[in-house]
């Protein structure tokens, strides 16, 4: 946890734990060391508990995935099949770890594990309390998608190494659709920036903390440029993730296992590890940006810990980010990269505008509050369906034909 | 932020252009030509950001937005040079560029 | 301060210097990335936060992504990759051009007398950046923006040229 | 009632207008324009009244209207029209003479094809002669002069298929342009000096004594006075209007000329424009007089070309066969009657000779008019005669006008003028010669005039073929009489005893003497007059001639001199043979001089162009081109060279630009510091 020079004592006491512990554990080193310590304390925790977060959100998504489908899920390890993901863990590194022989060893080393690295590094700015943030700089967000953007670079690392056409082609695939959704991922979340006018996030958690009317959280999800931008943001973030809709490069039913069909054994898994980090990482950045990180919902549940809150609203998320992939089909290449170009990308630049609007307007007073909204809702409404009707024309639905005419 | 550190900065700058300027005279591809060129500019911006904290007074970060300008400049040069490259591969199938010589006198 | 100074300048110039001596152009992009992170550090260390996280975003995200593809799409039979005698003079020319400009810069560095108060000036704060580029600056931002997207149309253009074309010319 | 200026314009401008709208009509409605021309001479004839009521209201001043013709950037040419007695007595005179002669010529020229024609250059005429009379410029003077001459040399020339009318015609213009060049010379010298050509411009006008006195201080070269010169030089253009001595050629050939033409033009109106014109100016031909210390004053130069003019005619008269010659000479010397009256300082007595002399003069014409009308256009006197009894109307008229030239005592006007002339000639102070030669004078036109009379009127028919002449009609007859009535009345408007015309002309009233108030003078005269027409009638009326070949008496009196004035005087054949000659030796001097001289110069410049065309080339060629060709051949090869250094290898071109990047830092580095 970052050093806080002092803490608010009148805090309820779960909320100053995690603190308190910290604290239990650096008071016995002299002073130099101190903030070494914090900081290797909360890489400790955060990698731990994301660690285990990935193992058990692999087991949640096999068990919400077989319910979806009406079947039971994996149950025979262990309770329940809790022990599944261990099972996988000891399969994944008891398998050979075949390297093909003309691929280039070093970069087919590197892919994933520039792939994890990348996605753990995204995880220090995300603010999981009121005082639980490793890394608190005042370009946050600009660091997380910064960070971020570097997983491009391995995939195409993995794509190119093991020297296989297929893997080629998939890894340019996956990067088309990378980089065409990294734009609207960017653009959609600028909003925040604006409307907060600092990229730091624990400030744009804490402007999201008051309540008007007692009951309404300030929650920038509530405002209508926040619904649009958060909607965007997910869609984007789904993408960036490879996850449901847009999980072309690694679907089955695509061209064997897109850019990781030389990878096996624990290299495989190092993949996996990256994609649940990065899709972790992502609905946190969701939920500090938009859901008011580790706000309460309403002033009577703050006796609650901030970092419950936060803990319930990412794994809420998470469980959205399964049902989708049980639900929605798979999304073509063309189909993928043209709703990004042709709807996203326009449909978050006016979002924009929106919020421009909605700021400009901001001091209208009381009186033009309902004409206030009704123009942001038209700035909405109208743009997203001329895209939507412009998106599918041209294209009939597609019908497949097996019996012969 | 003594001078020890300040000329060692800029000698790390200028070491960082000479590089880029061996690279774009040396190679033959064209990527890492561009790419001998994208280092030269990032040499500058190092210069610009050191400059910048010697300065006195912080009121106007110029040093910062020079450098974002410098980086928005190169990037945009970048794009272009490669698709340059990529044009004329398609027209003469090789990336070396002494074979890009039809103009010479 | 002075350490991770150091380390970071050397770890730059090292990886840039072998990136660029490589023949294989993939790995000498991948180096490459190193030395860009490495600017990013020294930023950092000058706490140019903004710069160092748009320098990081602007290259190794996309320029380097785009060498990348540029390296894919312009693949050639690897035959002409053996070291010719007409490149090594080549290098020595720019060699010797290169040693003669750094010594002279080096020199020069060397032989000015820094500014005398040189005193630890404030970081310029994402705000001050933010503000002062849409106010004083707004106009080289518009024309900034502009120049990218025109550059973008160009090059998509440029790039994107049929190959048919080519086939009947 | 005040006459305003665009009345006065009017009368010269109505015959204008008629002359214009009958050049536009067809040639078969000549019975209309003829009468428009009468009817247009007639308002102005009618207008001229009033002017003269008005101008005699106040015969002193002289009321002008001037307007500015055209300007010249700052200079602004003026001309304006003027109303004094002078322009009054002498408009009336015209359109009256006019308007007679237009009817008169209605029938004579009746079966003429072209007669539209000729009644516009008739009326065109009219107006021209009046322009001259009203202008108060001298330019306009000189405009309407030239219109004058030319009108004269279209009505000379009216039967332009007759050669011998054509050449008339021309020679009549030719020796009038020769005064014409004298009277320009005048005008210009005239507007060079005293800046104005107007006669009268409240002060300032070049006939009004301010300016008139500034001139005349100037001398000249030759010790000529500045007004004796200019005044002579303005004479010469009258004295080859009114054909005076050296210039009066062209009058008799100008006979050519159907009848009422001659009538109109050279007895009454454009022969007398000359006299108007000195009487016009006569404030500036004075104006030499109070010099002493000159050769001689214009006025006397004037006087003594007048007298040998009136000699000169009279003595010619006496020879000639054609009625329409004598008559020509007959006015020729009254013409020199008038010049010498202005010569000797009365110019009253000149305008009035003028006035009345235009009536008879008319009528003699108009009546040898109708006798040639009469005799199918015989015009030989020998083979006429004997018409007395034929034409009684025409006999009578014509001898009222013989007895009013020849001066005819008491009753006829010509006496009366004639008297005032010679009685000035007898007080001329400069020299006594111009009273002998008007006496004498005047014995000779009453000889020639009876001898007219005596071959045309008494005897017997001598006509070839042998056919009965009669009277004409009334057309002719009654314009015969009315002139015939002012032949006798004219004159006593001007006699001594009565001087109202005199006094009318001078501003200021002139006292009138007795009748007699010349005496011996006067006697002398009568005796002469009486004894002209005695000789006359013994030797022409007294044995008439029988037959047309028989030989005049006279010519065997005295056959040298008879044939010689028979022949002119030979004045003609001496002009060919000295002027002639002149001009054909210029005219091969200036042949010569342009095919020698100028032609060959100019061929000289050509072919030294062509020299130094060929001169050039061969330089350009051989110098220029080889120098030309070996530097560009060397600037390409240099080129080549520096292509080279493109050599399209990029690194080349980096390296060279870091290259100089680093020499430039040394060289400034090391400047610097």
């Amino acid at each position: 946890m970052s050093m806080l020079p002092i803490l608010q004592t009148q805090d309820p006491y779960l909320e100053r734990l995690p603190l308190l512990l910290r604290e239990a554990f650096t008071h016995y080193l002299p002073e130099p060391w101190h903030t070494l310590s914090n900081q290797l304390i909360s890489i400790v925790v955060i990698l731990s508990v994301f660690g285990l977060l990935f193992a058990i959100l692999t087991l949640a998504e096999r068990k919400i995935l077989g319910h979806v489908q009406n079947r039971p899920g994996p149950n025979r390890t262990g309770f329940f099949g809790m022990l599944q993901p261990f099972a996988d863990g000891i399969k994944m590194l008891t398998k050979e770890d075949i390297v093909p022989v003309a691929a280039d060893h070093v970069l087919h080393l590197l892919a994933p594990v520039s792939l994890l690295a990348a996605s753990i590094l995204t995880f220090a700015v995300i603010p999981y309390g009121k005082n639980l943030v490793a890394l608190d700089i005042n370009t946050a967000a600009l660091y997380f998608f910064a960070v971020g953007s570097a997983t491009e670079l391995s995939v195409f690392m993995a794509g190119w190494s093991s020297n296989n056409k297929y893997s080629l082609l998939a890894a340019m695939r996956a990067l088309a659709q990378l980089i065409s959704y990294e734009l609207p991922l960017i653009i959609s979340w600028i909003p925040v920036v604006m409307v907060a006018s600092t990229l730091s996030l624990t400030r744009i958690v804490s402007l999201q903390s008051g309540y008007s009317f007692g009951v309404l959280p300030h929650w920038y999800v509530f405002t209508p440029w926040g619904f649009v931008a958060f909607a965007l943001f997910m869609v984007s973030a789904l993408a960036e993730s490879n996850r449901s809709p847009f999980d072309l490069p690694e679907a089955e039913s695509e061209l064997i296992a897109g850019h990781l069909t030389e990878y096996s054994g624990f290299k495989y898994a190092l993949f996996f590890m990256a994609e649940y980090f990065g899709m972790t990482a992502l609905s946190g950045m969701a939920v500090s940006l938009f859901l008011g990180g580790w706000n309460a919902p309403s002033p009577y549940l703050t006796f609650i810990p901030s970092y419950l809150w936060f803990a319930v609203k990412l794994l809420s998320l998470l469980a959205g980010f399964m049902w989708i992939r049980a639900t929605f089909p798979r999304l073509r290449i063309d189909q993928l990269t043209r709703f990004a170009w042709k709807f996203l990308v326009p449909l978050s630049l006016i979002n924009l505008v929106t919020t421009a609007f909605w700021i400009l307007s901001q001091n209208w007073g009381h009186l033009y509050f309902i004409p206030r909204l009704i123009i942001t809702l038209i700035l909405i409404v109208v743009p997203y369906i001329l895209l939507s009707k412009k998106l599918g024309r041209g294209y009939a639905v597609r019908t497949y034909s097996y019996a012969p005419q | 932020m003594n001078d020890q550190t300040l000329n060692l900065c800029l000698l790390f700058s200028s070491a960082l252009f000479c590089i880029g300027l061996i690279t774009t005279l040396s190679r033959s591809s064209t990527i890492l030509i561009l790419l001998g060129i994208e280092l030269m500019l990032n040499s500058a911006n190092i210069n610009f950001i050191v400059f910048e904290r010697t300065q006195p007074d912080v009121s106007t970060s110029h040093g910062t937005l020079f450098v974002l300008f410098t980086i928005a400049i190169a990037a945009s040069e970048a794009a272009v040079g490669l698709a340059l490259l990529i044009a004329l591969f398609k027209h003469q199938r090789s990336v070396v560029i002494d074979e890009a010589s039809q103009l010479k006198g | 301060m002075n350490a991770t100074l150091l380390i970071t300048i050397g770890v730059t110039l090292i990886s840039s210097a072998v990136a660029l001596s490589l023949r294989n152009l993939i790995h000498s992009v991948l180096l490459l990335v190193i030395t860009w992170i490495g600017i990013c550090a020294f930023y950092l260390i000058f706490n140019a936060e903004f710069i160092a996280f748009t320098q990081l975003l602007v290259y190794v995200g996309a320029i380097s992504m785009v060498a990348l593809f540029a390296v894919l799409l312009t693949r050639v039979a690897p035959s002409t990759n053996q070291r010719n005698k007409q490149s090594v003079t080549r290098f020595i020319y720019a060699l010797i051009t290169g040693l003669s400009l750094f010594s002279l810069m080096a020199f020069a560095v060397l032989h000015t007398d820094s500014p005398k108060e040189k005193v630890e000036a404030l970081p310029a704060t994402v705000y001050s950046i933010g503000k002062e580029l849409t106010e004083e600056y707004a106009p080289a931002l518009m024309i900034t923006g502009s120049l990218l997207t025109l550059a973008i149309l160009g090059s998509v253009l440029l790039a994107a040229h049929s190959p048919q074309s080519k086939e009947n010319s | 009632m005040t006459l305003s200026a665009t009345y006065l314009s009017l009368i010269p401008l109505l015959p204008l207008y008629a002359a214009a709208l009958g050049v536009l009509l067809p040639k078969k409605n000549k019975h209309f324009v003829s009468s428009l021309a009468i009817i247009a001479m007639a308002t102005s004839f009618i207008i001229s009244l009033f002017a003269l009521n008005q101008a005699l209201k106040n015969t002193s001043i002289h009321s002008t209207y001037n307007f500015s013709w055209f300007n010249l950037g700052q200079e602004s040419v003026r001309i304006g029209i003027l109303l004094d007695p002078l322009t009054a007595f002498m408009a009336v005179m015209v359109t009256f003479i006019s308007t007679l002669i237009f009817i008169f010529s209605t029938s004579y020229m009746k079966e003429d094809e072209n007669m539209k024609q000729f009644f516009c250059f008739l009326s065109f005429f009219a107006s021209a002669m009046l322009g001259i009379i009203i202008s108060n410029s001298l330019l306009l003077l000189f405009i309407s002069w030239e219109l004058v001459g030319l009108a004269s040399y279209l009505l000379i020339g009216f039967w332009f298929h007759k050669p011998e009318a054509a050449a008339a015609a021309k020679k009549a213009f030719l020796t009038t342009r020769i005064g014409d060049l004298g009277f320009l010379l005048g005008i210009l010298w005239l507007y060079h000096t005293c800046g104005t050509l107007l006669f009268y411009d409240h002060g300032h006008g070049i006939l009004e004594h301010h300016v008139l006195a500034s001139i005349a201080s100037q001398a000249t070269i030759f010790g000529l006075p500045l007004v004796t010169a200019i005044g002579l030089l303005i004479f010469c253009g009258a004295a080859g209007k009114s054909g005076q001595f050296p210039l009066h050629v062209w009058l008799p050939d100008a006979m050519e000329g159907p009848t009422p033409v001659s009538a109109l033009i050279h007895a009454a109106t454009m022969v007398a424009a000359g006299v108007f014109l000195i009487a016009r100016m006569y404030p500036l031909m004075q104006a030499d007089q109070f010099i002493i210390a000159t050769p001689f004053h214009t006025l006397t130069v004037i006087a003594f070309i007048g007298a040998i003019t009136a000699l000169l005619g009279a003595l010619i008269a006496g020879s000639q066969y054609d009625i329409k010659r004598v008559l020509a000479y007959s006015t020729i010397s009254q013409l020199g009657y008038m010049m010498m009256a202005l010569g000797l300082g009365s110019w009253l007595a000149a305008i009035f000779h003028l006035l009345t002399h235009a009536f008879f003069k008319a009528l003699l014409f108009l009546g040898a008019g109708s006798v040639i009308h009469a005799s199918h256009h015989e015009q030989d006197m020998r083979k006429l005669g004997g018409l007395s009894k034929s034409m009684p109307i025409t006999f009578a008229t014509f001898s009222i006008g013989m007895l009013a030239l020849c001066g005819f005592p008491f009753l006829f006007s010509g006496f009366w003028s004639k008297e005032a002339i010679i009685h000035a000639a007898y007080e001329w102070p400069v020299s006594i010669l111009p009273l002998i030669i008007s006496l004498i004078a005047v014995a000779l036109t009453a000889f020639y005039m009876t001898r007219l009379m005596g071959e045309v009127f008494f005897g017997t028919s001598r006509a070839d073929h042998h056919h009965h002449t009669h009277e004409n009609k009334a057309q002719m007859t009654v314009p015969l009489s009315i002139l015939a009535l002012c032949a006798i009345s004219v004159g006593f408007i001007g006699t001594p005893s009565w001087p109202w015309l005199q006094s009318a002309l001078n501003g200021t009233p002139v006292e009138a003497e007795g009748l007699f108030k010349g005496g011996i003078v006067m006697l002398g005269s009568i005796l002469l007059v009486a004894g002209g027409m005695g000789l006359g009638w013994i030797l022409y009326i007294r044995n008439l001639r029988t037959n047309a070949h028989e030989e005049d008496p006279l010519e065997t009196m005295i056959p040298g001199t008879f044939k010689l004035l028979g022949s002119r005087l030979k004045i003609d054949e001496f002009y060919t043979a000295t002027l002639g000659k002149l001009n054909t030796a210029l005219a091969i001097l200036s042949n010569g001089l342009d095919r020698y001289v100028w032609d060959l110069s100019i061929q000289g410049l050509a072919k030294l162009g062509q020299l130094s065309g060929s001169i050039n080339y061969a330089m350009d060629e051989e110098a220029l081109n080889q120098g030309f060709n070996v530097t560009s051949e060397k600037i390409r090869q240099s080129g080549v060279q520096y292509s080279k250094a493109q050599s399209g290898e990029t690194h080349g071109y980096l390296r060279v630009f870091a290259i100089t990047v680093v020499i430039l830092t040394l060289l400034i580095i090391t400047l610097w510091s």
